[in-house]
């Protein structure tokens, strides 16, 4: 006798869909999405139960199968109900299908120091001479790695830049309004992308403060896991001419 | 050059660890034409081929590289003692995606796997199979991905225009860009 | 054993990195006697020299391996003096450094690492790695120091901007549930 309730652990929730699907015996083209609905909520409810850490994808996908089913509800025309199954969820998963189908293809190849074997340099031949123009085996990881270490044997803040710039925050300031002028709005972390220390990065971030307590710029989170965004709430493009620094930015000196 | 071009070559492709391509060949033994290597290669390729020997000459990643045959993995993996290069299915999958999508965002694979995939690309590129492409002209300048030479040595692919054809999604005017053998009707059961 | 001896045995001299004697060889195939295996040995070895090819088995000191026969070593060190080589760790860091923080004057590359970098300085400067962007104007008139292009193509980056940042780096990093060459922790409950 096994245990009654046999949970597989899903790598995501298109995994866990099909799971369903499969398990009731329908058609991919014709999902009774009230019914498969409710098992996958009841699914998410187990594993909570189990204390298993129910990722945001999961829940994502979740909510759209709430919205469908709710609308089912609704007496709009079946077609288009039809349509928005198809769209949001049969589509996905036959992409997924597709890709998943690919990757078995990809594994069942004659893999290299799996299936297959090469030589490996004879050590007889190396050191035989070398350099002249070598080329130079290392890759990107190895030396994104390399900083890393540097950066972690520091502490933070002590990061010295040879940059000798001071930065203003009325400076910064003028800079992300250009920023927003030009784009519209940008993600928070792009205010930091360019700078080159400790402070400079805190110039920016008060900077940020400063235009914010004004009412000059937006700040929000479109969802948990995006990053923050800003938008520009200064009036925006039509007087974009040359205002560049004195319109706003005049306020800003205070 | 006193020693048959077909031998020079071998022993090149023998001393290597990597695969050698005809261009390659040819910036050593720069006195032979690359039409000439190239045949050379073809002609070692098929006399391995026949010889039934445990190794092989195969065309991999552009270039050749002598292989053994697979039935003799389970004794190399003996000697060598490590276990058969192994990736989880989830990177499995992301490197399909890749392979066949690329050049592609990471927003999008997420949204091909339903799932974030940062760990993943993090161990992909750490193998090798994968490459930063480039930066997308979007917000954030997002970083593009595509598969390195590595993936084509690994999975034994001549080039990326050997990946195996993705299957079809039948029917139900599906905007893809693969347009294969005349669709059949819905409700297809996959192998 | 499904395959031949003597092409197992081949197979496994094909893939060492090192000669290996009759006792190894039992060591991995212990259904067969050392009798056996040394007697194949002996016909392998005496097969390859018959084939005439450009390389052999040979008995060296510690047991057997392929090697190329003398006359095809000209071409072989042709080959080799043009093969990768590795850089060491610090010159790495150096390089790093460079690339993420140029341009950049020497004194602080130094304070960065913590030791002197004029050798590897020089190293870098001799593969083509990095460049003298101009002098600074302070005193002494030090060198400002960035990456060349041959940086880019050793890294296959397109441009500087494809190198990744460091937010992104930290975003590869986050997710750590896909280290080692096992399944990943969340799947290995599957079957």
């Amino acid at each position: 006798m096994g245990y009654e309730v046999r949970l597989d652990i899903f790598e995501g929730p298109l995994d866990l869909l099909l799971h369903l699907i499969h398990k009731n015996e329908v058609d991919i083209f014709d999902i009774p999405i009230a019914t498969i609905t409710d098992q996958y909520l009841a699914y998410l409810d187990i594993m909570k139960a189990l204390n298993i850490d129910v990722a945001g994808d999961f829940l994502v996908l979740a909510s759209t199968l709430i919205h469908i089913k709710s609308k089912m509800l609704l007496p709009d025309s079946k077609e288009e109900q039809e349509g928005e199954i198809f769209n949001e969820i049969t589509r996905p998963l036959l992409e997924y299908i597709r890709l998943r189908d690919a990757a078995q293809d990809l594994s069942d190849r004659e893999l290299l120091d799996r299936d297959v074997f090469a030589r490996h340099v004879p050590p007889y031949l190396q050191g035989q001479l070398r350099d002249e123009e070598p080329q130079l085996d290392v890759n990107l990881f190895q030396l994104i790695d390399a900083f890393k270490r540097i950066m972690e044997q520091r502490l933070p803040g002590v990061q010295l830049s040879f940059q000798l710039e001071k930065w203003s925050v009325k400076e910064k300031t003028e800079i992300i309004i250009a920023h927003l002028k030009e784009k519209g709005s940008i993600f928070f972390y792009e205010l930091f992308t360019e700078d080159r220390s400790v402070s400079e990065f805190i110039v920016s971030f008060l900077a940020l403060l400063e235009l914010v307590h004004m009412g000059l710029v937006k700040v929000f989170q479109p969802t948990l896991e995006s990053d923050i965004r800003l938008t520009a709430s200064f009036g925006g493009n039509e007087e974009n001419g040359n205002v560049g620094s004195n319109g706003q930015t005049a306020q800003i000196d205070h | 050059m006193d020693k048959p071009l077909k031998l020079i070559i071998e022993a090149l492709l023998f001393a290597a660890d990597k695969p050698l391509s005809a261009r390659e060949i040819h910036g050593w033994l720069s006195e032979e034409t690359q039409a000439n290597i190239r045949q050379a290669l073809k002609e070692l390729e098929a006399g391995y081929d026949a010889m039934g020997r445990s190794f092989v000459l195969k065309e991999v990643a552009e270039g050749y590289q002598f292989r053994t045959r697979s039935g003799y993995s389970p004794y190399v993996l003996r000697m060598l003692k490590t276990s058969p290069t192994r990736l989880s299915r989830p990177a499995l999958e992301t490197l399909a995606i890749i392979a066949y999508k690329q050049p592609i965002l990471r927003q999008e694979i997420e949204r091909l796997r339903g799932v974030d995939v940062g760990g993943i690309l993090k161990t992909l590129l750490e193998k090798g199979l994968i490459r930063i492409m480039g930066r997308k002209n979007l917000p954030g300048r997002p970083l593009i991905y595509g598969t390195a030479k590595r993936f084509l040595e690994v999975f034994d692919l001549k080039d990326l225009e050997s990946l195996p054809k993705l299957k079809e999604i039948k029917d139900f005017g599906f905007d893809e860009h693969e347009t294969g053998p005349a669709p059949s009707p819905s409700s297809e059961n996959r192998k």
